[in-house]
């Protein structure tokens, strides 16, 4: 059987280790080829490679969307030709009337901000504070996951126990560390002061991080959160620099979502919707996590 | 002329060149005969005998097509639009707003649902040609290069495109709006604007004057041509075709998104040039460049048809730009003047 | 790398440079057939021929910059094969260009010494010697410009001298000068003429290409003709008289060369009042009357062509009043010139002339674009391949068709194209600044002609030629300029080359 | 023809012309002072008095000055280089993995870990080269246009990038190696970098070639320069610092990723206009650009330091690379001649 796999992007870490996760999962099964498709982040052209897919004849279709609100046409689409389509880690925006032969596998994106944030408030209480502001990187403005996990800061502030918390900043780092940095130096010179980095992503976590140790600042002065668990970012925890991650298990989504469309290719019925849960990952689980990722 | 004396110049042969299109036509039937042939070494399918991949082929570049129609009379001018791509994020944002339908949930003008579809359209085109618009009286009134100018309107338009909704999506479209990404209409429409334009290049004094002033601005200028105003209308138009492209991607993806069109200029400029727009000005067709980004059409549909994987599609697409080129240029090859 | 053998002949030259049965063809054009040519040491060898003949072709193939299709080249007795410019240059060949061939934007000391820049002992380049020995040079040749300032800022006959400077500056066997007076006014003809004699007398060879006949007897020692890409013959200048050569140039009698005609003189067209352009001329009044030819005279820089622009609203007046038919008007742009019926033919045709990627046509047809020849916007092609067609046919054109490359056209056939341009705007006032710059004897006979003609028919015409027999020739009055101030307006009658001079000097 | 020794042109004025990037220079003052200003009235804080903020305003556009260096060389050419921003990436991957240190987990190379520093740095700059001399190569033999010839490394030097390790970051390198990346280093290689070109194009040969060839290929030509020769070195030096460019990338964030130094070309053709290097070839400084690249730096800076919403930010950045312009063509403009 052969499978088309649309990802969003190549070069992002954490869909690397999705799409690599589906791709070693294909190479234990026996006679089934993936072809993954690189939409560099323009809804258009994974629109066009769903339709390269059809015209190439495949078996299913897995989908990492770049935009979720533009898969009802994907839908329609792989609908009408008869192909099952499975939408992976980003929740489409026609969930409920997915048609039949479709499904979603994914990790719930309200959880890893939520669960992010929780930690950091909490390791602000444990320290005793009783005023703290924060500074927050986001991802790239028009992505989904940016918004959500930015959102999920704000609602997690909002509750009593955590409202002690201040925003002091809020800006766009584009998911890069190198922005992150410079952004974070950028603050620094402003002399706008925070007890806590919270991240939309451990790349940019991590240059935070970097900035932090540049100027001098003492890395347990400062609270560091990022999303993704990432191999750099598990090394900066346990070198005592990241505090705070949550582990998405990209591995899992992708042979989840293999499962899902080999079996719907194969007549078979299956869940509409695959959760995957997020997992939150400190110094106290790290070992743990190692090896995964 | 060896005798009579009142012999004047030798007769005149008008000449009908083959059009110099002819040889990056050629290259075109070239990259599709190889994928052919490939394809039925190792898929063992025809490439070509299937009706969906020879629309898809033209569908996923359409969009781009019909910005490329623009740039290509902006690079006939001597100029270069780097704006297009952010203008299509920006007028799909700002014209999808006028298009959502009363049953969504949360419009971003909850007062200006179910608008009837000429108001997105009329919108769309409108914000485009001002964008163009500014692009050219930039250049024609403070004298900056194109590229600054229209880098300038790039970063700012998709400034624009993120800040209008704070990077949300604009979503649940009108069925009317949504009917012009539909089936094979972004095709019709990027044929349509190419045939207009063509038509405009070269039968036109529209077209005479961008050529000429790509050709020889002073020239143009001691001639009588208001070089001003000329290049206004000139970006103007690419503002709107590329206004026009943003309501088509809206409508094709049923939703607009601040990100959209990103890379989209480039695309556009290298569809034009593989199509043999000179970059210098004075030079260049519209039937090059849709031919151009058939070509670009044509590799994506082939790559995925030989499952080639996907780390290498890029750099075999790379390569592949510069051997049209190439290819071109040596069949095109006269013999040098210094 | 001298000379490359490509046999084993022995160096026994008559000759410092032989060509033989050179043969050259470009898509649809056999530029040069069966040419040969001998170059002897010490002398000045005239090429003569009509536009298009093939002169500069034969002269870029001995500069290295094109490959003939067949013939050899024999440079003291030795057959030579050059690949590039380089090694033309190298094998002791220069050539100047007949179009100017500059570096704009860099000085002129850099322009001259390009890849020959002097070097202090660390390998970086030694300005201060640079300008130094651009010093010497000039000193040498006699020419007054400074080595530092930038090509871009100089006038057309300043950068020509500059060509010539740098030509000279190769201390080669074989000097070609493509035109190179075509930019010049007779001072520094003369001036050209004296540095070209001292070369000659160091045993240099100097093939020399022009299409002015007095020049000819007046350096060449012999030349040869050609037409249309074939050789005709060479004879000693002293042997042959001015109509001779033209028969055998263009096949044909040319009974008269500034066919003046007395035409008529009507009310005042034009009427200039006081005109500046701040820091390039002021002071400039004088009135051209319908039917009249009004001749501008002057040094080069000394500002004619810049009341030529002006008029034409390219760099609007600073101060003055244009008048036509009495009524004041405000020339802003040439937009609103070509308005009011003035037509401008540009001394540079690279620059503000020639719109070189595109065909004959779309050249000759720019001008017109503006009124008579579009319906609703759409271009009336028919209409107006009719009119070009028989514009190039009366201009002799030398072209295989309307289709061709202006690019691809010599230079006078180029110069005949713009003429051709603004012919076909029916203009009421018709400004030329050197329109026969570049044009070959027949041709300049036949647009000399054309003006009359126009003159008759009633259009006000200024012409501004640096070549005196042609003003005087031509013009019902003359305006002398100096420094940017009108020093004079003489009748035809009062006229002559002394008092013209006298007034360009003042 | 009376006299002879009469002199030819008008009476010469020793001009000594004021360098024109002094006017881009006052432009940046200019930036500079206005975010001085906004800062006491918005902010109640200096914007200049600060160490750490004059550091960083340099320190995060030194990559993109890097690459502005070379590629204000090939503009001088008359040519582009859109592929310096892959090559960034490509370098980047490539050189990281031989600088990975003995106990990272997962290295690329395990038998090739904890070589020494000059490994890498050779191969970085090697792979740049490379790439330059492909250009380079391309351009001159072919004769294709700069734009499509360094538009097909772009694409294929990223697909590279991609490819080499499947997508994964190259983590976990020695300490030596993030030394170049460490502190203010990158800003004095950008300086040192830009101050050895600097001198390359005003004091050698190479110079005047480079300055020739842009200004008019054919005289350059007829001068009896190789300008295929010539064209393929221009090339390889902006390859070069793009490769130097990646090596400082990786260094700097102690990993290398696949999309690194995406829009760098952009960035540094935008640092290489803004400071007066005229796309039209034979025209321009590295002064010009250094001043040109420290104008996007102080941008950044000054809107974080302002606090300016990340939405307007673009818009306004935007606007300001075109105002600078404008405001440098405004002072400079020469009497126009026709
Ligand atoms: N690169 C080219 N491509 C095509 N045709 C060319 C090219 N160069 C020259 N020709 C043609 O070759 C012929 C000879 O041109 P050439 O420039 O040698 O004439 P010329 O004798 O120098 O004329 P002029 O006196 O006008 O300078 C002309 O018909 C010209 O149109
Ligand atoms: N735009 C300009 N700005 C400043 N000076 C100029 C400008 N154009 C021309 N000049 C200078 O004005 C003087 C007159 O130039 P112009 O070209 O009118 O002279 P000309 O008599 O026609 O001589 P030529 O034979 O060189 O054309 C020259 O010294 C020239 O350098
Ligand atoms: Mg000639
Ligand atoms: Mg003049």
């Amino acid at each position: 059987e052969t499978v088309g796999v649309s990802m969003a992007a190549f070069d992002d870490n954490f869909l690397t280790v999705l799409r690599n996760g589906m791709q070693d999962y294909a190479g234990t099964l026996d006679g089934v080829e993936l072809q993954v498709e690189d939409a560099q982040g323009d809804v258009s052209k994974q629109m066009s490679q769903i339709q390269n897919f059809i015209a190439s004849g495949v078996d299913a279709i897995i989908i990492n969307a770049v935009d979720t609100d533009a898969t009802a046409p994907m839908s329609q689409l792989a609908a009408d030709a008869g192909i099952p389509l499975v939408y992976v880690n980003r929740q489409p925006v026609n969930l409920d009337t997915l048609p039949e032969k479709q499904a979603f596998v994914a990790s719930n994106e309200v959880d890893s901000g939520t669960l992010e944030t929780k930690e950091v408030c909490r390791l602000l209480t444990e320290a005793g504070k009783t005023e703290a502001s924060i500074v927050v990187m986001m991802g790239e403005l028009s992505n989904q996951a940016a918004r959500q996990r930015t959102q999920d800061v704000h609602d997690v502030l909002a509750t009593p126990e955590c409202s002690f918390i201040k925003i002091s900043e809020e800006q766009t780092a584009n998911w890069s560390r190198q922005q992150g940095a410079d952004l974070v130096t950028n603050w620094l010179s402003a002399g706008i002061a925070f007890d806590a980095v919270v991240a939309n992503n451990d790349e940019m976590a991590i240059g935070a991080i970097q900035a932090l140790k540049a100027a001098g600042i003492a890395m347990d002065a400062v609270i560091v959160g990022g999303v993704d668990a990432t191999q750099d970012a598990l090394a900066a925890m346990a070198a005592g620099d990241l505090d705070v991650t949550v582990f998405q298990n990209a591995a899992g989504q992708g042979s989840g979502a293999l499962d899902a469309a080999l079996a719907l290719a194969r007549g078979e019925t299956v869940e509409r919707e695959v959760w995957i849960p997020f997992e939150l990952v400190t110094p106290a689980n790290l070992a743990d996590y190692q090896s995964k990722n | 002329m060896t005798t009579t004396s009142e012999s004047l110049a030798p007769p005149r042969v008008r000449r009908r060149k083959l059009p110099t299109e002819l040889s990056i036509l050629l290259v075109l039937v070239g990259i599709a005969l190889t994928f052919e042939l490939l394809g039925w070494i190792f898929v063992g399918q025809s490439f070509l005998m299937n009706q969906q991949r020879l629309t898809i082929m033209i569908l996923q570049v359409s969009v781009v097509g019909i910005i490329a129609v623009g740039v290509t009379q902006v690079i006939i001018t001597g100029g270069i639009d780097l704006s297009s791509g952010s203008v299509v994020g920006m007028t799909a944002m700002i014209a999808a707003s006028f298009a959502q339908s009363a049953d969504w949930a949360r419009p971003v003008y909850p007062a200006l649902v179910g608008l009837p579809v000429f108001i997105p359209l009329v919108v769309g085109l409108a914000i485009g040609t001002l964008a163009g618009v500014i692009n050219g009286s930039l250049i024609s009134y403070t004298k900056i290069p194109p590229f600054i100018a229209t880098l300038g309107m790039m970063v700012s338009a998709r400034g624009v495109a993120k800040w209008y909704t704070k990077g949300q999506p604009v979503s649940g479209l009108t069925p009317e709006f949504n009917f012009i990404g539909f089936g094979i209409w972004p095709v019709v429409i990027f044929l349509g604007v190419a045939l207009i334009f063509h038509i405009a290049l070269r039968y036109t004094r529209y077209g005479k004057f961008t050529y000429a002033i790509g050709a020889n601005p002073q020239a143009a200028r001691v001639s009588g041509i208001n070089i001003e105003k000329h290049l206004i209308k000139v970006y103007a138009i690419a503002g709107m075709l590329a206004g026009l492209a943003g309501l088509v991607t809206a409508a094709r993806a049923q939703t607009a998104q601040a990100g959209m069109g990103v890379m989209y200029e480039l695309d556009a400029i290298a569809a034009a040039v593989i199509g043999g727009t000179s970059l210098a000005g004075g030079q260049g067709r519209i039937t090059g460049t849709v031919i151009g980004t058939i070509i670009l059409g044509t590799m994506t549909s082939g790559f995925t048809f030989l499952r080639i994987d996907a780390y290498y599609q890029e750099i075999i697409k790379g390569m592949i730009i510069v051997a049209a080129v190439v290819a071109d240029q040596y069949r095109q090859r006269k013999r040098k003047k210094v | 790398m001298r000379a490359v053998r490509e046999s084993g002949a022995v160096p026994n030259a008559p000759y410092l440079l032989e060509i033989k049965n050179a043969r050259k063809e470009f898509p649809g054009v056999v530029a040069l057939d069966d040419v040969s040519l001998q170059l002897r040491r010490g002398t000045v060898h005239a090429l003569m021929g009509e536009n298009g003949a093939g002169k500069s072709t034969l002269m870029k193939i001995i500069a290295g910059i094109y490959v003939p299709d067949s013939g050899t080249v024999t440079l003291r007795g030795v057959p030579i094969r050059l690949k590039s410019p380089l090694d033309a240059l190298e094998n002791g060949i220069a050539m100047i260009h007949q179009e100017l061939n500059l570096m704009p934007f860099m000085s002129v000391a850099e322009n001259i010494w390009i890849r020959r820049e002097p070097l202090t002992r660390f390998g970086f380049v030694d300005h201060r010697q640079l300008n130094r020995q651009t010093e010497e040079l000039f000193t040498r040749l006699n020419i007054d410009i400074d080595p530092e300032v930038q090509v871009s800022t100089l006038s057309v006959a300043s950068r020509q001298m500059v060509e010539i400077a740098k030509a000279v500056s190769y201390d080669s066997d074989v000097l070609i000068m493509d035109e190179p007076t075509s930019a010049l006014t007779e001072t520094e003809v003369a001036h050209l003429f004296a540095i070209i004699r001292d070369l000659r007398s160091q045993g240099i060879g100097i093939i020399y290409i022009t299409h002015k006949m007095n020049e000819l007897f007046e350096i060449a020692d012999e030349f040869s003709v050609f037409r249309d890409g074939r050789y005709i013959g060479t004879h000693l200048s002293t042997d042959v008289t001015r109509d001779e050569i033209i028969r055998m140039m263009v096949g044909r009698e040319i009974t008269q060369l500034f066919p003046k005609e007395v035409v008529p003189i009507g009310e005042v067209v034009l009427s200039v009042k006081d005109l500046a352009l701040n820091g390039v001329f002021s002071d400039i009044t004088f009135d051209v009357r319908a039917g009249e030819i009004l001749g501008i005279a002057g040094l080069v820089g000394s500002g004619r062509s810049n009341v030529a622009e002006t008029i034409f609203g390219v760099t609007p007046a600073s101060s003055g009043t244009i008048s036509i038919n009495g009524q004041p008007v405000d020339i802003s742009s040439p937009t609103v010139a070509i308005q009011h019926g003035m037509a401008f033919i540009t001394e540079d045709r690279k620059e503000t002339g020639c719109l070189l990627s595109l065909d004959i046509q779309e050249n000759m047809q720019l001008a017109v674009l503006q009124d008579n020849y579009t319906r609703f916007g759409f271009v009336t092609q028919n209409k107006l391949s009719a009119v070009c067609e028989e514009m190039s046919q009366k201009l002799r054109v030398k072209t295989p068709s309307l289709d061709e490359r202006v690019e691809n056209l010599s230079g006078g056939n180029q110069q005949k194209v713009l003429i051709g341009r603004w012919l076909l705007t029916n203009p009421k006032i018709l400004i030329l600044d050197e329109p026969t710059r570049g044009i070959d004897v027949g041709a300049k006979a036949e647009i000399h002609k054309l003006v009359t003609q126009l003159a008759r028919q009633g259009v006000a015409v200024i012409m501004i030629s640096s070549e005196l027999p042609e003003v005087l020739g031509m013009s019902d009055r003359i305006m002398v300029m100096h420094h940017g101030r009108a020093t004079g307006i003489l009748d035809r009658a009062e006229a002559d080359q002394v008092k013209i001079m006298d007034l360009a000097a003042r």
